[in-house]
C-alpha cells in the first residue's frame, strides 16, 4: 500500500461517511427546522434536541417489511434504488475539500480524482441517477409510479442543462475543469479590491440558474413534481417501503449534498476562508499545546479545510429546507417553461457574457 | 481620463435601446419605451459630444481609431474598427445632435400611434446603423451600417404596414437601393483585389505608392480608379436619390413626418455625399468621372427643384428639395469641392430637418392633411411652427446670414472657380428655383385664407411642446450652422485674417497627390464678392416671384392660372416629367414580361413538360419494381444492408 | 499487460454485427432505434481505437460530432416515433407499411 | 490488471448487446444498452480518452437514453408478445448478412493489425486541452454546422411530436 492509495482510500472513507450522515442529519432537520420556523416544537422527546429521532427514523427503514408489487418488473424493481444511490455516491469523486496538504513527508491533494476531466465526470455520474427515478416509476406497474417517472425523466434532462452551462460558466474564469483550480482562483483574486472573487459576486445570474436547476434536479420543492404527494400518491417511490425507500431517500440527500458542496465550491470559495490562509490557521492548531502532538500541520489544515466545506454545504442544505417550506409546488408546464424559456437562456446569456468578459480579460 | 476609447458607445448605446425596445419592452408600457427610445440617443449624444470635445482639444485633430475586434478570413483582414478624424466627427455631430432632436420630436408626434414602441426600436436602430456606417474605419464596416440604415429606412417607410401605399414604397426604397448597393460591393471587391485592404487609412497609402496601378486601364474603358469611382458613386446614386436612382425617395415619404426628416432628409441619404469624400482620393484620380459627378448633380439638382414648383403635397415638395440639395452636394464633390459638399451637408441636415418636422408639425395640426391646397393662413394658428418654418425656408433660400447661404455659396463658388461656368449656371438658377417654390410653401401654407374643411379649422392647434422645442432648437442651428464656414473673402472684406473654421478643420482628409497642384481653385476675393451677390440677387428674385404669384392670399389660384397658360409644362411638372411612367415601361413591364415568359414558356413547357416525361418513365419502371416493395421497412433494411456489404466486399476482397 | 488494439477492432465488429441483425429483425420501432444506437457505439469504438493506434486526434473529433448527430438523431427519430404512435396506436415497424403499393 | 479489466468491460458490452437485442422488455433492452455503452466508455478511458468517455456518458446514457426510456414510457409500450420479425426469410437473411459482416471484418481486422503494436499513449496530445483546442480551431466550422442541426433538430422533433391541433393531418379523433 503505497501512501497515495492510502491517502485515497482515507479519503473516499471521510466522503462516505459524512455523505452517509447526511440523511440521518437532514431527516432530524427536515423536522426541527420548519417546527422552529412555525413556531411549533418538532420532535424533542428522543435525546437531546431531538437528536436520536434520526436514529429512530434510521432503525424504522431498516426494519419494514419489504415488498415486492404484484406486476412489477423485479429486476427492475429491485435495480431502481440502487441506481439511483450509486450514482449520487459516486459523484463526490472530484470535490476537493482543501489545498495539497503534506502529511508524513508525502504530499496529498484532498480531492479523490485530482483530474483535468474532473468536472466533465462529475456531470457524466450526476446525470446517472435520473435512472433510478425512472426505472422505478417504470418497474413499480402502478400508474402514479409511471407519471412520476415520466416526470422525473422530463425534469432532469430538461434542467440538466441549465446547471451544466451555469456550471461551466462558473470555471471560465478560472479556465480549468478541475474543482482545485476554480477554488484557489476565487481566493488568488478579488474583485474591486476589496470582494473576494467568488463565483456568486463574479456571476450573480450564473449562481442563480444553479441554485434553480439544483432544486430542479434533487427533485425538492418547489419542483418536487415526480413526487408530488397531492397529486401522484409519492411519485415514484409509491410502491417502495423499508430499506429500499431509504435507499432513494439517502439518494436524495446526497444528491443535495453533494449540490450543495458543488455550488460552495463553485461560487462561496470552497474550503477557503475570505482573506485568511487556511493552511496557516492549521498551522496555528498544530502549533496549540498538545495538539501538535496528535495531528500535524497537513492534517490540521485538511480538517479546517474539510469543516469550512461543511460549514458552507449545511447553510445550502438549511437553504434547500427553507425553500421548501416557504415556496408552493410549480404546475408541470409552469417548470417546463420555466426550464426552457427562461433558465436556459439565462444559463446561455450568463455563459455567453463570463465567455466575452474572460475574452476582454475582465475576470 | 480619456473619453475616446468609450467611442463605441456611441453606437452601441442605439442598438441597445432598439432591442431592449422591440424584444423586452411591452407595447402597453409606453413611457418605458419613450425613456429607452429618447433616452439611448441622448447618451449617445452625449458621450459623441464628450469625445468630440476631447476630439477637438487633440494636437493636430489627429485621428483617433478604436480597434474593437480583429477579423481575419483568408486574406481579407477586416478589423472591426472605429475612425475618429475630423470628417467623422462632423458626421457624428450631425447625426447624433439631429438624430436626438427628431427622437424627442417623434415622442410628442408619434404620440398617438399604436405602433410606438416599434416605431422607436426601428429609429433607435437606424440611430445605431448610421453611426456604425458614419465611425467606421474601413469600408465593410461602412457598408454594414450602409445596409443597416437601407434595412430601417425600408421598416420605416413601411411603417404603417396595415395601409397601401407605405410598404409599396418601402419596397421600392429597398429594391432601387439594391441596385446602387450592388455597384458599391463590386467597387468594394475591385479596391480589394488591387490593393488588399479595404482599410481608408491603409487604402490611401496603398493607392499614393502605387499610382501606376490606380491610373491603369481595368474595365469597360476605365482606369482602375475611375471603375471603382464610378461603383461607388453609383451606389451613392442609389442612397443618397440622385438620377436616374432618386425614384425612391419621394415615394419614401409615405413613411411618418420624423422618418422623413431623419433618414430621408438630414443623414441617411448624406451618406453618399459622406461616402464619396471618404474616398476623394480615388475620384480625384478619375478625373472622367468626377465631371460625371458634377454633371449629375447639376442635373439632378435643377430636374428635382423644377418639380418640386409644381407639387402640392408639403412633403413631396420637401422631397424634392432634398434630392435637388443632395444634387447640389454632388456637384460640389463633382468639382472637387468636398469640404464644400460636406459643408452643404451639415447645414442641410439642419434646415431641412427643421423644415420636415415643420411640415411634420403642420400635418399633425391639420389632423393628417397633407396637401397644401387645403390648408393656408396657418400663421396665426401655429405662431411657433411658422416662425422655424421660415427660418428654415430663408435658410434653405440663401438669403445671408443663414445657414444655407455659405454652404450654397461656396458650392456655387467652387463651380465657377473650377471653370465649369454651365454647371455653375445651372446651380445658380436651381437656388432661385429653390427660393422660389421653398417660398411658395411658405405662402400656401401659413399665408392667406383657410382652405379647409370646418372640422380640420377647428381642430387646428399648435404642436405640444416636444415638437416645438426641437424645432426651435433646430431653429437655432439652421441659422448659426453656417457661421463656422464663412468663406475667405468675407474675412478679407472685414479686413481680418481667413478663419474659415470649417475649412481649415477638415482639408487634413482631402488627400493630395504628389506631383499635382492642390484641388482648390484660386479665385479673387473681388469674384468672390460679386459671385455672393449674384447669388444673393437670384434668391431674392426667386422670393420675389414667389410673392407675386402666391403671396397675398393668392394662394392656389397662381397655379391654376399657370397651369392655364403652359398646361403641357405644368403638367410635366406635376407628373414629375413621367419618370416612373418611363421606368414603368422600359424595366418594370419588361421585367414581367420576361418573368411570365419565364413562367408560361420556359417553366410550364419545356421545364414542366421535361419533367412529365422523365415522370412518365419513372412510373413505367415504378410499375415493374413494386413488385419487390411490399412496404415491409425491415426487409428494405435488408436489402439496404446485404447492398451495403456486396460493395463492401467488392471494395475489399 | 497491455492489451492490442486489435482486440478493440475485433469488439466493434461483433457489437455492429449484432446491432445490424437487431435492427433488420426487431418488430418495435424503438428497439429497431436501440439497435441502431448500438451499431453507432461499434462505430465509435471503432474510431477511437484507431485514433488510438494511429496516434491521430481526427478519429476522437468524428466522434464528438457521432455524438452530436446521433442525439439529434434521436430527438428527431423518437418525436417521428410518437407521431406515428399517436397516428396509428402502435410502432410496430412491420404494420408500418403505408409504403406499399 | 489490463487485460482483466478489457475482458470484464468487453465481457459486459458483448453481453449486455446481445440483451439489447433480444431481450422482450424494451425497458430492459434500453437498460441493456444503458449498460453496453457505459462499458464502451470504459474501454474509451482505457484508451486514452476520458473526454469522449465522460461525454459518451453524459450525452448517450445520460440525455440520448434517458429519452428512449421517456418515449417508452409515454407510449406505454409494453413486453412484445414475439419480439423478432414473423417472416423467417427475413430473420435468416439478416441474420446471415451479420455474420458475413463480422466475419468479413474481423477477417480484415485480423488481417492487418495482427501483429500491430500498441503505440504509446501520447498523454500531451490526447488532453483535454489539446482536444478542445483542435475541436475549436480545425474543426469550428463542422461545429458550427453540428450545432446550427442540433438547433434543427429540436424545431423539428418538437414540431412533429406535438399535439396536432383541430383540422390538421394527424388529430386523433
Amino acid at each position: 500500500m503505497t501512501p497515495s492509495v492510502l491517502a485515497t482510500a482515507a479519503l473516499m472513507g471521510v466522503w462516505l461517511f459524512t455523505l452517509i450522515n447526511v440523511t440521518p442529519i437532514m431527516l432530524w432537520l427536515e423536522r426541527r427546522a420548519p417546527a422552529f420556523m412555525q413556531d411549533r416544537l418538532g420532535p424533542n422527546r428522543l435525546g437531546p434536541l431531538g437528536l436520536f429521532q434520526a436514529i429512530a427514523d434510521v432503525l424504522k427503514f431498516i426494519f419494514k417489511e419489504d415488498v415486492n408489487p404484484a406486476g412489477a418488473d423485479r429486476t427492475l424493481f429491485l435495480l431502481a434504488p440502487t441506481i439511483g444511490f450509486v450514482a449520487s455516491l459516486l459523484t463526490y469523486l472530484v470535490i476537493p475539500f482543501g489545498p495539497v496538504v503534506e502529511i508524513g513527508g508525502h504530499s496529498f491533494p484532498l480531492v479523490v480524482i485530482d483530474s483535468d476531466n474532473g468536472m466533465l465526470m462529475f456531470l457524466a455520474l450526476a446525470s446517472l441517477s435520473v435512472y433510478g427515478l425512472v426505472l422505478a416509476g417504470y418497474s413499480s406497474n402502478n400508474k402514479w409510479s409511471l407519471m412520476g417517472g415520466i416526470r422525473a425523466s422530463a425534469q432532469m434532462i430538461s434542467y440538466e442543462l441549465a446547471l451544466a452551462l451555469s456550471v461551466l460558466a462558473a470555471l471560465i474564469p478560472a479556465g480549468s475543469l478541475n474543482l482545485t483550480r476554480v477554488v484557489e482562483h476565487q481566493v488568488g483574486h478579488t474583485l474591486l479590491g476589496a470582494i473576494p472573487a467568488w463565483g456568486v459576486f463574479v456571476q450573480p445570474l450564473g449562481f442563480l440558474v444553479f441554485l434553480v436547476a439544483a432544486f430542479a434536479e434533487t427533485n425538492r420543492l418547489p419542483f418536487d413534481l415526480p413526487e408530488a404527494e397531492s397529486e401522484l400518491v409519492a411519485g415514484y417511490h409509491t410502491e417502495y417501503g423499508g430499506l429500499r425507500m431509504a435507499l432513494f431517500y439517502m439518494g436524495e440527500y446526497q444528491s443535495m449534498a453533494i449540490l450543495s458542496a458543488l455550488a460552495s465550491t463553485l461560487y462561496f470559495g470552497g474550503w477557503t476562508i475570505p482573506f485568511v490562509d487556511i493552511t496557516s490557521v492549521g498551522a496555528w492548531i498544530a502549533g496549540l499545546p498538545g495538539v501538535g502532538d496528535l495531528i500535524g500541520t497537513g492534517l490540521a489544515t485538511a480538517l479546517v479545510g474539510f469543516t469550512v466545506l461543511m460549514v458552507k454545504t449545511y447553510a445550502f442544505l438549511f437553504f434547500f429546507i427553507w425553500v421548501r417550506w416557504t415556496f408552493p409546488r410549480f404546475r408541470y408546464d409552469q417548470l417546463m417553461r420555466l426550464g426552457w424559456k427562461v433558465l436556459l437562456p439565462l444559463a446561455l446569456v450568463n455563459f455567453i457574457a463570463i465567455a466575452a468578459l474572460a475574452v476582454a480579460g475582465k475576470v | 481620463m480619456s473619453l475616446l476609447p468609450y467611442l463605441w458607445l456611441v453606437p452601441a448605446l442605439p442598438f441597445l435601446g432598439a432591442a431592449v425596445n422591440g424584444l423586452l419592452v411591452r407595447n402597453r408600457h409606453k413611457g418605458l419605451a419613450t425613456a429607452i427610445g429618447v433616452g439611448a440617443p441622448g447618451l449617445s449624444l452625449f458621450v459623441a459630444l464628450a469625445c468630440l470635445w476631447e476630439f477637438l482639444h487633440r494636437p493636430g485633430h489627429a485621428p483617433f481609431e478604436l480597434l474593437l475586434y480583429p477579423w481575419t478570413a483568408g486574406d481579407l483582414a477586416v478589423d472591426f474598427a472605429f475612425l475618429l478624424d475630423p470628417l467623422s466627427a462632423v458626421m457624428l455631430f450631425v447625426v447624433t445632435f439631429v438624430g436626438f432632436w427628431i427622437h424627442v420630436y417623434s415622442a410628442g408626434y408619434m404620440a398617438r400611434e399604436p405602433g410606438y414602441r416599434r416605431y422607436f426600436a426601428y429609429l433607435n436602430l437606424f440611430m445605431g446603423a448610421m453611426l456604425l456606417l458614419v465611425l467606421g474605419n474601413n469600408y465593410v464596416v461602412m457598408f454594414i451600417g450602409w445596409e443597416g440604415v437601407g434595412l430601417c429606412s425600408y421598416l420605416l417607410i413601411g411603417f404603417h404596414f396595415d395601409q397601401d401605399v407605405p410598404p409599396k414604397a418601402g419596397r421600392k426604397a429597398f429594391i432601387v437601393n439594391r441596385i446602387g448597393d450592388f455597384a458599391f460591393l463590386i467597387g468594394l471587391f475591385a479596391l480589394f483585389a488591387s490593393f488588399g485592404t479595404l482599410d481608408y487609412d491603409k487604402l490611401n497609402m496603398a493607392i499614393l505608392a502605387n499610382l501606376e496601378l490606380a491610373r491603369a486601364p481595368f474595365c469597360l474603358g476605365l482606369s482602375l480608379a475611375g471603375f471603382v469611382a464610378l461603383c461607388l458613386f453609383v451606389g451613392a446614386m442609389g442612397k443618397s436619390a440622385q438620377i436616374p436612382l432618386y425614384v425612391w425617395l419621394p415615394d419614401a415619404m409615405a413613411g411618418p413626418t420624423p422618418v422623413s426628416a431623419l433618414i430621408h432628409a438630414a443623414t441617411m441619404v448624406t451618406a453618399g455625399v459622406y461616402m464619396v469624400a471618404r474616398t476623394n482620393l480615388v475620384y480625384q484620380l478619375a478625373p472622367g468621372v468626377l465631371l460625371f459627378v458634377a454633371v449629375i448633380g447639376a442635373l439632378t439638382a435643377i430636374f428635382a427643384a423644377s418639380i418640386g414648383l409644381a407639387q402640392n403635397d408639403i412633403k413631396k415638395v420637401l422631397a424634392y428639395s432634398t434630392v435637388s440639395q443632395l444634387g447640389y452636394m454632388f456637384l460640389a464633390a463633382g468639382v472637387g469641392a468636398y469640404i464644400a459638399a460636406i459643408f452643404h451637408l451639415a447645414t442641410h441636415a439642419f434646415f431641412k430637418a427643421l423644415l420636415f418636422l415643420g411640415s411634420g408639425s403642420v400635418i399633425h395640426g391639420m389632423g393628417g392633411e397633407q396637401d397644401m391646397r387645403k390648408m393656408g393662413g396657418l400663421k396665426s394658428h401655429m405662431p411657433a411652427t411658422y416662425r422655424t418654418f421660415l427660418i428654415g425656408t430663408i435658410a434653405i433660400a440663401g438669403i445671408p446670414p443663414l445657414a444655407g447661404f455659405f454652404s450654397k455659396d461656396e458650392i456655387l463658388a467652387s463651380t465657377f472657380a473650377g471653370g465649369h461656368f454651365v454647371l455653375w449656371a445651372v446651380g445658380l438658377l436651381t437656388a432661385g428655383l429653390t427660393a422660389c417654390y421653398m417660398f411658395r410653401v411658405v405662402y400656401l401654407t401659413f399665408h392667406g385664407k383657410f382652405r379647409g374643411t370646418r372640422d380640420q379649422e377647428h381642430h387646428l392647434h399648435e404642436s405640444p411642446k416636444s415638437m416645438t422645442v426641437p424645432l426651435i432648437i433646430l431653429a437655432v442651428g439652421a441659422v448659426a450652422a453656417g457661421w463656422i464656414g464663412i468663406p475667405a473673402g468675407m474675412w478679407e472684406l472685414a479686413g481680418t485674417e481667413d478663419r474659415n473654421l470649417f475649412h481649415h478643420f477638415l482639408s487634413p482628409v482631402i488627400a493630395t497627390i504628389p506631383g499635382e497642384g492642390g484641388t482648390g481653385h484660386a479665385l479673387s476675393h473681388t469674384a468672390e464678392i460679386s459671385l455672393i451677390l449674384a447669388s444673393i440677387g437670384i434668391a431674392l428674385a426667386g422670393i420675389l416671384i414667389a410673392r407675386r404669384a402666391w403671396g397675398g392670399g393668392r394662394g392656389v389660384a397662381a397655379d391654376e392660372s399657370i397651369a392655364k397658360a403652359a398646361p403641357a409644362f405644368y403638367r410635366l411638372l406635376e407628373n414629375k416629367y413621367y419618370v416612373d411612367e418611363l421606368y414603368d415601361r422600359l424595366f418594370v413591364r419588361p421585367l414581367a414580361r420576361l418573368a411570365r415568359f419565364c413562367w408560361k414558356v420556359i417553366d410550364t413547357v419545356i421545364i414542366d413538360g421535361g419533367l412529365h416525361v422523365v415522370a412518365f418513365l419513372t412510373e413505367l419502371t415504378g410499375d415493374l419494381g413494386r413488385f419487390t416493395t411490399t412496404g415491409n421497412v425491415r426487409q428494405y433494411a435488408l436489402y439496404f444492408f446485404a447492398g451495403a456489404l456486396a460493395l463492401f466486399w467488392w471494395m475489399i476482397f | 499487460m497491455s492489451v492490442p488494439i486489435l482486440w478493440y477492432l475485433l469488439l466493434a465488429g461483433a457489437l455492429f454485427a449484432i446491432g445490424a441483425f437487431g435492427a433488420l429483425t426487431r418488430r418495435s420501432g424503438i428497439a429497431v432505434f436501440l439497435s441502431i444506437e448500438l451499431m453507432l457505439n461499434a462505430a465509435n469504438l471503432t474510431l477511437v481505437a484507431y485514433s488510438r493506434l494511429l496516434g491521430d486526434r481526427t478519429g476522437q473529433m468524428l466522434v464528438f460530432f457521432a455524438l452530436a448527430v446521433a442525439a439529434a438523431e434521436a430527438a428527431v427519430g423518437l418525436a417521428l416515433f410518437i407521431g406515428i404512435y399517436r397516428l396509428r396506436r402502435t410502432i410496430d415497424v412491420g404494420r408500418m407499411n403505408l409504403m406499399r403499393w | 490488471m489490463e487485460l482483466a479489466i478489457f475482458v470484464l468491460l468487453a465481457g459486459t458490452a458483448l453481453g449486455s448487446a446481445i440483451l439489447v437485442v433480444f431481450h422482450r422488455n424494451p425497458v430492459s433492452s434500453t437498460m441493456s444498452l444503458v449498460v453496453t455503452l457505459v462499458a464502451t466508455a470504459g474501454l474509451f478511458l482505457m484508451l486514452g480518452s476520458p473526454f469522449l468517455a465522460a461525454l459518451q456518458i453524459l450525452l448517450y446514457t445520460g440525455a440520448i437514453l434517458v429519452l428512449f426510456l421517456f418515449v417508452i414510457m409515454l407510449l406505454n409500450v409494453r413486453r412484445e408478445r414475439t419480439i423478432h420479425s414473423r417472416a423467417p426469410g427475413l430473420t435468416w437473411g439478416a441474420a446471415i448478412c451479420s455474420a458475413i459482416f463480422a466475419g468479413a471484418t474481423m477477417r480484415l481486422f485480423w488481417a492487418a493489425y495482427a501483429t500491430a503494436p500498441t503505440p504509446p499513449l501520447d498523454a500531451e496530445a490526447f488532453s483535454l486541452r489539446a482536444v478542445a483546442r483542435e475541436l475549436f480551431s480545425t474543426y469550428l466550422l463542422p461545429f458550427e454546422i453540428i450545432g446550427l442541426l442540433l438547433l434543427v433538430a429540436v424545431v423539428a422533433a418538437s414540431w412533429i411530436a406535438k399535439r396536432p391541433g383541430p383540422g390538421e393531418p394527424g388529430e386523433v379523433p
